[in-house]
């Protein structure tokens, strides 16, 4: 199985566990990531205003390479993965956003909506299915206890996104358990750690994460885990002394026995 | 068309959010993650934008609070979507006076080691036309 | 040639504000075969209808175009004024220029060329028009109530009282329905047990009604005083004429582990069971899905311990057939399923209930035995919080565009009985809207909170996070002080929205009555006949229509009995005369006609044609006139324009679309 | 032919509505003050499957621009199947008349129940601006009904 690959800016910076982990995993489960040539950052944020074309302009290059590859585009980072899909989501179904993005990029073909973006967590669910995934871990992590934190970005808006129940969410429970651990279902793992805001008022973010962690631990939790760079910065600054954050890729190179090989590449 | 009817209409183009469709139910307020930072509230905007009284949201210290974490939008009953509205507001305020609430110069100091590209990314997008 | 009088309505200014209706006038006497035209102020009316009468003897008229109302609203009156003047009803026709025009429209000029247009298209039809006769059909003098709730108890009681025979066909084992499950009624607070079972003893009781539990209607066919409906009697195992209703075989029954449906889930049940104590009929069925005799093949405990020998292991569903002429729906409802709420925390916490759960807790006879305590770890909660509008009133698709309209009160209620009971246990209900409209409603709300200290803040909870001490956190709105709450519970409430029940829609398809987009059905006209459906013989009660509490479902359960008894009290109907008729001379027989008719009105005869050059035996369709619903289906099926249809001819219409590209 | 003066014309459109649902649906448009164009008449069928194709056919034939056809929603017909065989029907005609140039855009089934008049009003706004866009219909006329 062959995929488009967008790692995104900060997998190849600071968190560059979420990236090399995920690629050795994906090897391991006989997944083919294939970087797509001159990629751009997606701009971290999705522009909400409908009237803003330049700001996901960057954001079609990458969907539109993913295209002319004729393959899916797999994402890692929980930020990349909901401005690129909702992106190609304006693309395939808002006329006047089509119209001008093509209008203004002059591509060879027109993009129009074509590539499927998936998230790795996808991939894992409905390509592999966590009953296969858990056949493949060598070394199941089993006694940890584990609280998924999904963040908002995975999630929302639930309907777009479509990537599963935004209010009781099960994707990452599930990988949880494919991997051998317990996963613990703590009511704040879709709230806010504060994102962006951490920048200017980290005392902000503090409190949510705070919030975050002290119910994950009080339900039971030893550690989270992410697939946002973002989440995990504002939670271990935060609150890191509460509980360990992690990459969800890193538990996942662990149990499939190819973290070492990852961390001497 | 006054000023501030011109204003409305925008703000409402941008978002593509139709206030008439709220029904007052405060929903969006009640987990917005933001909301004792926020001067004008969540469902406040809505109400604001439906009377076309819109200066005081481009100077609403509560556009540079919104988290863009779509709890409002995702649990509106009615598809209203508030976090749409502050975004179109913040767009508007940018617009008419270019970046505000960040500049380069203050980066060094909010800077540490670990921050992640993606923190920079996003604060400018949000904080800087 | 026709000698038609056209008459324009102004209906007041509805009409005339828009439509010049002196030109329509005018224009219309330039027609063919118009003789006459005036107009007036409102022709519904006495003195209008007057004119008309008056102008048919006059001016001798052979046909009625009346431009007013939609035809929906008084072609029935114009048909009986022109009947009573002596010409067939069925030539009169109605321009639509009300509805369809003037109320649409803006521009005079435009409107007026409308409405002469929309009355060119009337005369075109009426000068084609010819008498047509209704012919009879019989009435069979038995209703059916479908539901055995509430509404369909007080409708079979009041139609069984006017002297009919009455059957309900009920799905569950009992009847009794939701209220049956409600511990006190509002405004007056008595006990809901009280007042219902002796309405159900009653119904149980009456020689003219008999009920059909634990039974479904499997199809339903005929028309408007003749219905024939299979009733599928589901096998209960249990032989009802023998079972002494003891209650042994369910004491020993060794399958217990069933949620039960009428405690909604919130303890077991066995597998043989009668789902309360005060059940209609008070004997049990067997869930052959939980039964050990049933999955296994060993056990047969109940059969041992039934001194009566009722145990029936080997019964079988029956399918009653009847004859109806009358059917009323009184499916009643559900409340939605919760999981598109999570942020409710509804599946993710025991301590956060619907208040249909609250209702079995705080019945005396429900899982708690009437203690209120929470389902978690049984502990009396000291801070209960109400969550008002829950999947009511959404735009989006999660949950209903409607309000449920029952819950402001209820959750007054409950709220009223908690404090009374638990005068130490704080209450808040977060409420979007308080609706009380109802006869000492309002009162009843302001006693929650002026007496019984209810703590009402106006706002919607945006999300409960079960803590790991118990407690459940609520985030809310209070919008009067602008604050965002965070508020700790130990019991969450929620008023879930309430739905038709799953069944009715395959119901409504059976009845051929229409259902809106919410699964509600459609009434005859939302005013003027709120208790019927638009299809003839069926009537509606209670919420299968459109939520409602007890006293309005009682009324209009009551509503909808007397319009079942004044037709059951006609021993003959009028039937639709726009039936589809064969011409012999062009039938060929070739029996597509009747592949497409729903009713199975259209047969084959062989019989001797005469026409101009033809004199032969032949195979012919021949249409059951008292079958035949005028669809129409089979005059455009027809391969050689042999069928056609009475009243919708294929001249008529092509005159109207004729007159309507003019 | 093109048209050039769009602005002025105004086209003729037959609309054939089933007498349960369309029908009360156009009278709740009308109820509610729902406006459409006064272009649309309509033509009052006991049910969908009434509407032969003929009719359609002399409606073009006799000048008509559009036509367009309400019935009830599938598995909500009065008669139980009606709308059925007058979908397949339409499907058959529509195309065939798109074969002969009367464009697609010109014909159009729609399913408008009782209860509801805003998609009626919205349905018929929509298909006289279609009908505007396409101009005249110029196919299948009757040279000696032209005016």
């Amino acid at each position: 199985m062959k995929y488009s690959y967008y790692p995104g800016c900060t997998l190849k910076s600071k968190a560059t566990a979420l990236d090399k982990y995920a690629r050795a995993s994906a090897a391991a489960l006989g997944i083919e990531l294939e970087e797509i040539d001159e990629w751009q950052c997606c701009g971290g944020v999705y522009p909400l205003g409908s009237d803003e074309i330049a700001t996901k302009l960057a954001s079609v290059r990458n969907l539109a390479a993913a295209r002319d590859r004729g393959q899916e585009l797999v994402t890692l980072c929980s930020a990349c993965h909901h401005v690129l899909k909702r992106v190609n989501d304006d693309m395939r179904n808002v006329d006047d956003i089509r119209t001008r993005a093509n209008n203004y990029m002059q591509l060879e073909t027109p993009y129009a909506g074509e590539t499927k973006v998936l998230h790795f967590l996808e991939v894992l669910r409905d390509v592999i299915g966590f009953d296969e995934l858990k056949k493949k871990v060598v070394n199941p992590l089993t006694g940890k206890r584990i609280g998924a934190y999904y963040g908002c970005l995975l999630l929302r808006p639930g309907k777009l996104m479509a990537f599963d129940d935004p209010e009781n969410p099960t994707i990452m429970e599930d990988f949880i358990r494919a991997i051998g651990a317990e996963p613990v279902v703590y009511p704040y793992r879709n709230e806010c750690c504060g994102g962006y805001i951490s920048l200017k008022e980290k005392e902000r973010s503090k409190y949510l994460c705070l919030d975050i962690t002290g119910s994950a631990k009080g339900w039971g939790a030893q550690m989270l885990i992410t697939a946002c760079p973002l989440c995990l910065y504002n939670i271990n600054k935060a609150a890191g002394d509460v509980l360990p954050v992690y990459y969800f890729t890193e538990l996942l190179a662990e149990a499939l026995g190819v973290k070492e090989a990852a961390d001497n590449e | 068309m006054n000023k501030s009817d011109l204003l409305a209409e925008q703000i409402r183009e941008i978002s593509g959010v139709n206030p008439k469709k709220c029904m007052k139910c405060g929903k969006c307020s009640a987990t917005c993650p933001s909301f004792d930072k926020m001067d004008i509230k969540p469902h406040q905007f809505v109400s604001y934008v439906d009377n076309d009284d819109i200066e005081p949201l481009t100077k609403s210290k509560s556009l540079w609070h919104c988290l863009s974490c779509f709890a409002c939008v995702e649990r509106c009953p009615r598809g209203v979507k508030p976090g749409k509205l502050i975004d179109a507001a913040r767009q508007i305020a940018e617009r008419q006076r270019g970046g505000d609430y960040l500049t380069p110069d203050e980066i060094p100091e909010l800077f540490d080691e670990d921050t992640p590209q993606q923190l920079i990314v996003s604060a400018f997008r949000r904080y800087r036309k | 040639m026709q000698r038609i009088g056209v008459f324009v309505c102004h209906c007041g200014s509805n009409i005339a504000a828009t439509v010049d209706v002196k030109k329509v006038t005018e224009t219309a006497l330039m027609e063919p075969g118009v003789v006459h035209a005036e107009d007036y102020q409102y022709m519904c009316s006495e003195a209008g209808q007057a004119k008309i009468a008056a102008a048919i003897a006059e001016k001798n008229l052979t046909g009625i175009v009346v431009c007013s109302c939609s035809p929906r609203m008084h072609e029935t009156t114009f048909r009986t004024c022109a009947e009573r003047a002596g010409i067939n009803p069925y030539m009169v026709e109605i321009a639509n220029i009300r509805e369809h025009c003037s109320w649409i429209h803006k521009d005079v000029e435009e409107a007026t060329k409308k409405a002469v247009i929309l009355m060119r298209a009337a005369v075109a039809k009426v000068n084609l028009n010819t008498p047509l006769k209704p012919g009879e059909s019989r009435v069979t003098k038995r209703a059916l109530v479908i539901g055995g709730g509430i509404a369909g108890i007080q409708t079979a009681l009041d139609i069984a009282d006017a002297g009919y025979e009455v059957d309900i066909v009920e799905k569950t084992p009992s009847i009794g329905g939701r209220m049956s499950q409600l511990d006190k009624t509002f405004p007056t607070l008595d006990c809901s047990a009280c007042i219902l079972t002796p309405k159900m003893v009653e119904a149980a009781a009456h020689d003219k009604i008999n009920i059909y539990t634990y039974s479904e209607v499997e199809q339903v066919s005929g028309f408007v005083g003749d219905f024939t409906v299979d009733i599928r009697k589901k096998a209960r195992s249990v032989d009802m004429n023998k079972c002494t209703g003891c209650g042994l075989c369910q004491e020993k029954c060794p399958s217990k582990k069933t949620p039960s449906e009428f405690n909604r889930g919130l303890n077991t049940r066995t597998a043989i069971y009668t789902p309360f104590a005060q059940a209609i009929p008070n004997v049990p069925v067997i869930d052959r899905e939980a039964c050990i005799k049933f999955k296994t093949g060993k056990c047969g405990l109940c059969s041992k311990v039934c001194a009566a020998g009722a145990i029936d292991y080997e019964q079988k569903d029956e399918i009653i057939t009847r004859k109806y002429g009358a059917i009323v729906v009184a499916t009643g409802f559900d409340v939605i399923k919760l999981d598109k709420y999570d942020e409710y925390a509804y599946s993710q916490s025991r301590d956060v209930i619907t208040s249909l759960e609250l209702e079995r807790i705080m019945n005396a006879a429900g899982p708690t035995k009437g203690h209120l305590q929470r389902l978690s770890d049984g502990r009396e909660p000291k801070n209960i919080v109400f969550v008002q509008c829950v999947g009511s009133r959404c735009a989006d698709e999660r949950g209903k565009s409607y309000c449920s309209k029952i819950c402001c009160m209820y959750t007054a209620k409950h709220a009223m009985l908690i404090r009374d009971k638990y005068p130490d246990v704080n209450v808040t209900v977060f409420y979007i809207d308080v609706r009380t409209p109802g006869k000492n409603f309002d009162e009843f709300y302001r006693r929650a909170v002026e007496e019984y200290g209810v703590n009402y803040i106006k706002g919607q909870v945006g999300k409960v996070c079960p803590e790991p001490d118990g407690s459940l956190t609520v985030y809310a709105s209070d919008l009067l002080d602008n604050k965002q709450l965070r508020m700790s519970a130990d019991m969450v409430v929620l008023a879930a929205a309430i739905e038709p029940s799953a069944s009715v829609r395959q119901i409504a398809t059976m009845l051929t009555a229409s259902i809106d987009t919410n699964n509600f059905l459609t009434e005859a006209h939302p005013k003027l006949r709120p208790v019927e459906s638009p299809t003839a013989g069926v009537f509606l009660s209670g919420v299968c229509q459109g939520p409602k509490d007890i006293p309005e479902t009682v009324a209009q359960a009551g509503a909808a009995a007397v319009k079942a008894i004044g037709l059951l009290a006609k021993d003959k109907l009028m039937t639709n005369p726009c039936t589809a008729k064969a011409d012999e001379l062009m039938c060929n027989g070739c029996s597509q006609c009747a592949n497409v008719c729903p009713y199975g009105a259209i047969s084959y005869e062989t019989r001797l044609v005469m026409g101009p050059g033809v004199r032969e035996n032949r195979r012919v369709a021949v249409v059951n006139n008292a079958l035949c619903q005028g669809c129409g289906a089979c005059t455009v099926t027809c391969p050689s324009g042999a069928m056609d249809l009475q009243g919708f001819s294929n001249r008529q219409i092509i005159a109207e679309v004729d007159a309507i590209c003019r | 032919m093109p048209m050039n003066d769009n602005a002025e014309f105004r086209p003729k459109i037959v609309a054939f509505c089933c007498n349960w649902c369309s029908y009360a649906g156009a009278d709740l448009a009308g109820s509610s003050r729902l406006t459409y164009p006064a272009d649309v008449k309509i033509i009052k069928v006991p049910c969908s499957c009434r509407v032969n194709p003929m009719f359609i056919l002399r409606a073009f034939e006799k000048g008509a621009d559009g036509v367009i056809m309400c019935g009830c929603h599938p598995g909500d017909c009065h008669y139980s199947t009606g709308n059925y065989y007058a979908r397949r029907r339409m499907t058959l005609l529509f195309s065939m008349l798109d074969y002969i140039g009367v464009e697609h855009g010109r014909t159009r089934v729609e399913w408008v129940s009782a209860a509801e008049g805003v998609k009626f009003s919205a349905t018929m706004n929509e298909f006289v601006e279609k009908i505007k866009s396409l101009g005249k219909n110029v196919r299948l006329g009757d040279l000696r009904c032209r005016s």
